[in-house]
């Protein structure tokens, strides 16, 4: 089965911050919520293993992300494959960025790609699992780059 | 896990893991092997199970462990004194199985539903049973055998008296 | 010319409602279905899956799964090929198919791994952590898109296109012109989707290689138990000998247990090398995503005709989706099984129909589903497009049936697409369907419905089955002719045994073999034990699908009988001191020519045989016979279904259904009457619920019972059956085989009613099933355009 | 198929049974009936470390009505409402909603409280429970809250009962007279999941205008919804084609469903508003108020 989700992001931080911070793997991967574990592979790869805990629903997840930064500086796109339960859940999601006054407003699409019993007995558990991913994922980046984030001691 | 259940009358005693499910506690540990398993999703109801003479439950649904301390009927206790049930007689006499592979929980279910409803209609026996997939029957004969166990089972009216 | 009637005989033991025989072990619980054999020492196997439908295998890491605890071996593709077990035969040997994935997978769902371990928990826990490494691949995922060979799936075949064979029969250029020339031609496109046949017993197999004997003992869910002992040795190399193949009590089957499986392959040969006896049960899941699936015909269906409703000419052009392996179940000499019947009831001059048949990232099979080999696609083609022909013609489609209908006098009939019809009476039987629905009543509150808006819809199929398969100079299976086999053996006391080669699968053989012999032999029913589904016991048959039991071993158990009583004959000819030549078989007994007090029964010649024997014989009574059909049966009926629609939700309510079926000699009404009910509601099913449909990306979107949809009781519509016995001239008992007739004839029958009852708003033609949603659509876009 | 391995744990008292879910916090999952949470264990999409089995506590298997509140037990099945005569004579909202989940025997150890803790987007309790306008009653070590419906469903399969909590009762307030309630469910055959689904109550004044009105819709978004635009169309007026019109279109606009094998995004808005004016209608009809369709 096949899911899209879209949203919109307002970072109070400059485009170049943004773009800078998208491009880093260990950066994108503080920000995938409920990540138990990653491990960068190269500048443009990560792997990640994620709790998965929606209702009843519990699991380990391990995901392979790819950034795929496009010339201009103004899209990224992220190819995220993974699986778990004996099944394969794959995601893509895109981000354009426009600078928007002081800030950066991030335009985010995600479509998510589900097979095996997964998507067949728990599609409308993944379904929601699939977004929040995904949108929690942008709305860290913002919240990281947000002056009250930036600003305290880590 | 310790779990203690009595089944038909006999009380059993067996070890399980908490996640051995009910249907394969009766088939596999005490070897009761009417009760069937038809799919994975609660669905079919060739595993239904009475629950302390009052609730048809999917024992595929069902941890054993769940039933410790309970009564558990099963089709192999329908029978009583060497007699069938009415319900036995009825699904013989009226053709309500073919393949017999659903029968066991089509008996346990309509057992229950006799129970709460001693004189049902059509309707309402295709609504109690439509927990139940048959792939034989086409439920029509099964309904007709639910009727005449109805029937069977009616308290027979007093002799009346001679005026 | 045939004689029809309206109630069938009532004799000694036929025609008769006689309780099954094998219901007191299953309403007790008792009977005895493949999971519930226990041996000891018994092991279990897991399948693993792939996700994918199309992918290159990486790699597969067994490590985790061999490091749990109870886990005794994870066989992949490769340790099978090191067996030659890797690939196997298909049903008919024209292909190969996988028994575990090597190199690639070709199918979501196809089985990559088969894990042993202690217990079923165990297995499963362990199966999980098999991981495979897949590089996916592109999916091809129907017929249409298959045979453009831009992606080809078979890399392992010589010819590198996805096309499989194409097969036609009948006149095309006569076809073509006699189309051309006619009044009046329709043409649709019509999809049979793809559907299983769903037992509600899975399959599964407990496989036992025995060190003592030296024999593998196969307990199995097999239709075919003798088929698959020859299979088995042949794709082995075990002597046949040493294989024994035990199909128990059957919780349905409806074609499905038919073919061999992976599961079954990966447990035998897990018994052969571990030297333990290996249970494999399969899920739900598994059963409805890699085991034989049915129809997925997309037929282009053309008919012509003459302005006043004869018809010309009939043209069907099919293209079918067989899935990753040609592992279609049909005759080795019928790829596209008996389709050829497409013509249905009606006299075409001339026909013409082809078939090409393609790989597709889907599951294989093609099983004969409660239905004769592909004739449930034929007369869904036929019957539907019969009913587009009436609307064409505004003609009331029960007259046009009957204007075109072949005549009693024509039987034998000679198709125009090479069968020969046995016999039938179709004017009179569906003048009796119309009669007792109230046909003209019907139609009258229907055009009153429709001054109110309302939409009520009446359907009609008149179909014509060929089943029975079959001669052998036409039938085989990978060179096994389609004979079917009995053996009787009555005992001194006048009680016998029967085994036939046939399996019954809740079809009540022990009842009905017992009845035709008992019918034959003048014994009591009650005591003639009937066994099936033992290749140690039982003679060779090739089984129990397509409607054959009765038109085959019913006819080898009634040949069967014959020899006996020939034989007693001559028994009774020496015990009543009389000439053989004087002594008849009269009233159940045999007797001197015109002296019916100087009788004897076959329970005292029973007896004889063993205790007093004519000099000049064997002492003994028992027969075996190998019946070879001279001809398949042909069984038809006349179906009407009413229907009303909701147009707001697109519901459908089955208002009434009238069944009217015409089998032949009737061996038992009350189970006649059984199959045809579930047949029927097979047949509901289908029109409505039931399909196997997968994504563009090639996902299974129907892969356990919540969403592949089988009926309830609340669901199925109450069934109204009647009946008219038209004996088939070439059987030994006139018997024409009925259990797949319904499931054939119905769902044309609930297609029509809805069109019928869409056709106010200009709809003609919607694919099964027909579901709210497109019954919906359907009202939605006649009422916004 | 095989539930994961798990540790099992029967309480015998609630404050047991809220102290082992205070000690195994997001581990433990309640086993109530089981219905829905067994067949995902089985196809191991849920793998609880920890079943918490509170099917010992019989004193939570009450249904009773005292002073105007229907209270249901989490322990009351399915079943109980389907054959009490309160429910049939004063509920028929309830009534309705009892007869068409899942099938009948799975509603036989199927709980009302359990459903809505479950929380599936297309499951019926939520709905009928947001025209009804309920109230949760969740047990914690820190003490007892009651959650209004519209806070409890939080999103798909999440609620606001939090970790070391436990949902002990559900509360109906108990009609008003001239009040009656419909629940319509499209499913494709018993024991499916609604393809789409909706209830409604309502309340009639004295003048014969709507003085109260709870409508609602499932599987048309990550949980039973609302429709608040629905209610507002038909609340102080009097019953008319027209405003059943409105509060129709109002679900369909309301509507988010997703596209699965049940039906398109489209057909199964479409059902929403074709729903709840048959919920609407059927309600009126009960209060004797015809004419309308």
């Amino acid at each position: 089965m096949n899911l899209e989700y879209r949203g919109t992001e307002t970072i109070p931080a400059s485009k170049d911050a943004v773009w800078a911070f998208i491009n880093d793997p260990a950066s994108i991967a503080s920000c995938m919520p409920d990540v138990l574990e990653s491990t960068v592979v190269d500048p443009r790869t990560f792997d990640a293993v994620v709790q998965v805990a929606v209702g009843p629903v519990r699991g380990k997840f391990k995901f392979h992300v790819v950034l795929d930064p496009q010339p201009g500086g103004d899209r990224m796109n992220m190819k995220i494959s993974g699986g778990g339960f004996g099944s394969v859940v794959d995601l893509d999601a895109g981000a354009d960025i426009r600078a928007d006054g002081a800030g950066t407003t991030l335009d985010w699409t995600g479509a998510a790609s589900m097979r095996g019993p997964v998507a067949t007995v728990g599609g409308r558990v993944i379904d929601s699992q699939a977004k929040r991913v995904i949108s929690t994922t942008f709305a860290n980046v913002k919240s990281k780059l947000s002056p009250a984030t930036v600003a305290q001691p880590t | 896990m310790k779990v203690s259940v009595t089944v038909n009358g006999t009380k059993y005693e067996r070890e399980v893991e908490p996640r051995t499910l009910l249907a394969y506690f009766l088939r596999e540990a005490l070897g009761l092997t009417g009760t069937h398993v038809g799919c994975d999703t609660s669905s079919c109801g060739v595993c239904v199970v009475v629950l302390d003479g009052e609730r048809a439950v999917k024992s595929c649904t069902m941890l054993a462990v769940m039933a410790d301390g309970h009564q558990i009927t099963t089709v192999e206790g329908l029978v009583q004194g060497g007699a069938l049930h009415p319900l036995q007689q009825a699904f013989w006499d009226q053709h309500g199985l073919q393949c017999g592979f659903c029968t066991p929980g089509m008996l346990m279910t309509s057992s229950i539903l006799l129970k709460q409803n001693p004189n049902p209609s059509e309707a309402e026996i295709r609504e109690g049973l439509s927990g139940n997939l048959c792939r034989c029957t086409g439920y029509q004969n099964i309904v007709k055998a639910v009727q005449q166990a109805a029937g069977a089972m009616q308290p027979q009216p007093a002799e009346p008296v001679a005026s | 010319m045939s004689t029809t009637t309206d109630s069938t005989p009532q004799t000694h033991s036929m025609g008769h409602s006689m309780k099954r025989k094998e219901d007191p072990r299953f309403i007790r619980g008792h009977g005895k279905y493949l999971d519930d054999f226990t041996l000891p020492g018994m092991v279990w196997m897991s399948l693993v899956h792939s996700p994918y439908p199309h992918a290159r295998i990486v790699k597969i890491d067994k490590t985790a799964a061999l490091a749990v605890p109870g886990v005794i071996a994870v066989l992949t593709g490769e340790d099978l090929a090191a067996h030659n077990l890797a690939w196997v035969p298909t049903f008919h040997g024209y292909d190969k198919q996988m028994v575990l994935a090597v190199g690639k997978v070709l199918y979501q769902y196809q089985e990559v791994a088969g894990v042993i371990a202690t217990s079923r928990e165990i297995a499963q826990d362990a199966a999980e952590l098999v991981d495979v490494e897949y590089e996916p691949l592109d999916p091809v995922t129907n017929p249409f898109q298959s045979r453009e060979d831009k992606i080809i799936l078979r890399d392992d075949r010589e010819n590198k296109t996805n096309h499989i064979y194409h097969w036609e029969v009948g006149k095309r250029e006569e076809t073509d012109a006699a189309l051309a020339a006619s009044d009046v031609t329709i043409k649709e496109r019509i999809v049979f989707q793809r559907c299983h046949p769903a037992p509600l017993e899975p399959c599964g197999i407990l496989a036992d290689m025995s060190p003592n004997t030296g024999r593998l003992t196969l307990y199995l869910t097999s239709q075919a138990p003798h088929a698959h002992r020859t299979v088995v040795s042949l794709v082995t190399g075990i002597p046949e000998d040493k294989i024994h193949i035990i199909s128990p009590d059957i919780g349905g089957g409806f074609g499905n247990k038919v073919p061999v499986y992976p599961g079954y392959v990966v447990s035998a040969a897990a018994s052969v090398v571990l030297g333990v006896p290996v249970k494999w049960v399969e899920t739900r899941t598994e059963n409805l995503t890699t085991t034989g699936f049915a129809r997925d015909y997309h037929m282009d269906v053309e008919i012509g005709a003459s302005k006043d409703g004869r018809v010309t000419a009939l043209k069907v052009a099919t293209a079918a989706d067989h899935g990753a392996f040609d592992a279609a179940a049909d005759p080795t000499k019928y790829p596209a099984g008996l389709f050829g019947i497409v013509t249905g009831s009606y006299d075409f001059p001339t026909a013409f129909t082809e078939l090409d048949a393609y790989f597709t990232n889907k599951a294989p099979g093609g099983v004969a589903y409660r239905c004769s080999f592909r004739v449930t696609e034929a007369s869904f083609a036929i019957e539907r497009g019969m009913e587009l022909l009436a609307r064409k013609l505004n003609m009331d489609p029960s007259e046009l049936r009957l204007k075109n209908f072949v005549r009693k006098d024509q039987f034998p009939y000679p198709s125009p697409l090479g069968f020969v019809y046995d016999s039938g009476d179709y004017h009179l039987t569906l003048r009796k369907a119309l009669d007792l629905i109230g046909y003209d009543d019907l139609r009258k509150e229907q055009a009153e419905k429709r001054k109110r808006g309302e939409l009520m819809g009446i359907g009609i199929s008149t179909f014509t089955e060929a089943v029975g398969a079959g001669p052998s100079k036409h039938f085989d299976i990978m060179g096994i002719k389609m004979f079917d086999s009995a053996e009787i053996r009555v005992h001194p006391t006048g009680s016998a045994i029967l085994r036939a080669g046939t399996k019954s699968q809740g079809q009540g053989h022990e009842t009905t073999w017992a009845q035709i012999a008992a019918e034959e032999l003048g014994l009591d029913p009650q005591n003639i034990m009937v066994e099936e589904g033992d290749t140690d016991t039982a003679p060779y048959g090739l089984g129990t699908y397509a409607s054959r039991s009765t038109p085959v071993a019913g006819a080898a158990i009634a040949m069967a009988s014959r020899k006996i009583r020939e034989k007693a004959r001559k028994i009774a000819a020496h015990l009543l001191e009389a000439p053989l030549d004087d002594v008849e078989w009269t009233n159940y007994k045999f007797q001197v020519k015109g002296q019916p007090d100087n009788a004897l029964t076959m329970q005292q010649i029973a007896f004889a045989a063993y205790t007093n024997p004519a000099p000049d014989s064997e002492p003994g009574l028992e027969a075996t016979f190998y019946y070879d059909p001279p001809n398949l049966t042909f069984p038809y009926g006349a179906y009407i279904a009413v229907v009303d629609v909701d147009r707001e939700t697109g519901a459908v309510k089955v208002r009434r259904f009238l069944a009217i079926d015409d089998c032949g000699t009737v061996i038992n009404p009350m189970i006649v009457e059984g199959q045809i009910h579930g047949g029927l509601t097979e047949g509901f099913a289908i029109a409505f619920m039931q399909e196997i449909a997968y994504d563009e990306q090639g996902n299974n979107l129907n892969t356990n019972f919540t969403d592949y949809l089988v009926p309830t009781s609340l669901e199925t519509p109450h069934w109204e059956t009647s009946s008219t016995y038209t004996p088939s001239p070439h059987h030994p008992i006139g018997a024409k085989g009925v259990g797949e007739s319904p499931n054939v004839g119905s769902p044309a029958a609930f297609v029509n009613a809805v069109m019928d009852a869409l056709s106010p708003l200009g709809v003609t033609h919607i694919d099964m099933p027909l579901t709210r949603e497109k019954v919906w659509r359907a009202c939605r876009q006649a009422t916004t355009a | 198929m095989f539930p994961a391995p798990f540790d099992y744990h029967r309480p015998d008292t609630l404050d047991e049974a809220l102290s082992l879910l205070g000690q195994y916090g997001g581990d433990a999952r309640v086993l109530a009936g089981g219905q829905s949470l067994i067949p995902a264990m089985r196809f191991r999409l849920a793998r609880p470390a920890v079943l918490v089995d509170i099917n010992a506590l019989g004193d939570l298997a009450y249904l009773r009505e005292t002073d105007g509140v229907l209270a249901i037990g989490a322990l009351a099945r399915d079943a109980a409402l389907e054959s009490s005569s309160l429910i049939e004579s004063s509920y028929p909202l309830l009534f309705d909603t009892g007869a068409v989940i899942a099938d009948p025997v799975v509603r036989q150890t199927g709980t009302v409280v359990g459903s809505l803790c479950h929380n599936d987007p297309s499951g019926d309790w939520g709905v009928t429970a947001l025209a009804c306008r309920a109230q949760i009653v969740v047990r914690g070590k820190g003490g007892t809250r009651t959650v209004p419906i519209d806070d409890f469903l939080v999103d798909s399969f999440t609620t606001a009962v939090g970790q070391g909590e436990m949902a002990i009762e559900v509360r109906f307030p108990s009609p008003k007279p001239r009040t009656s309630g419909a629940y319509q469910k499209i499913e494709r055959k018993v024991g499916d999941f609604a393809t789409s689904c909706a209830a409604a109550q309502v309340t009639l004044g004295d003048d014969g205008t709507v003085a109260e009105i709870g409508i609602a819709i499932g599987a048309a978004g990550p949980t039973a919804v609302r429709v608040a635009g629905a209610e507002s169309a038909l609340r102080g007026s009097k019953p008319s084609k027209d405003a059943i019109r409105a509060a129709a279109d109002a679900a369909r606009a309301l509507a988010d469903p997703v596209a699965d094998t049940r039906g398109s995004v489209e057909f199964k808005k479409d059902m929403a508003g074709v729903l709840v004016s048959r919920a609407l209608l059927a309600a009126f009809e009960r209060l004797g108020v015809g004419g309308l369709k």
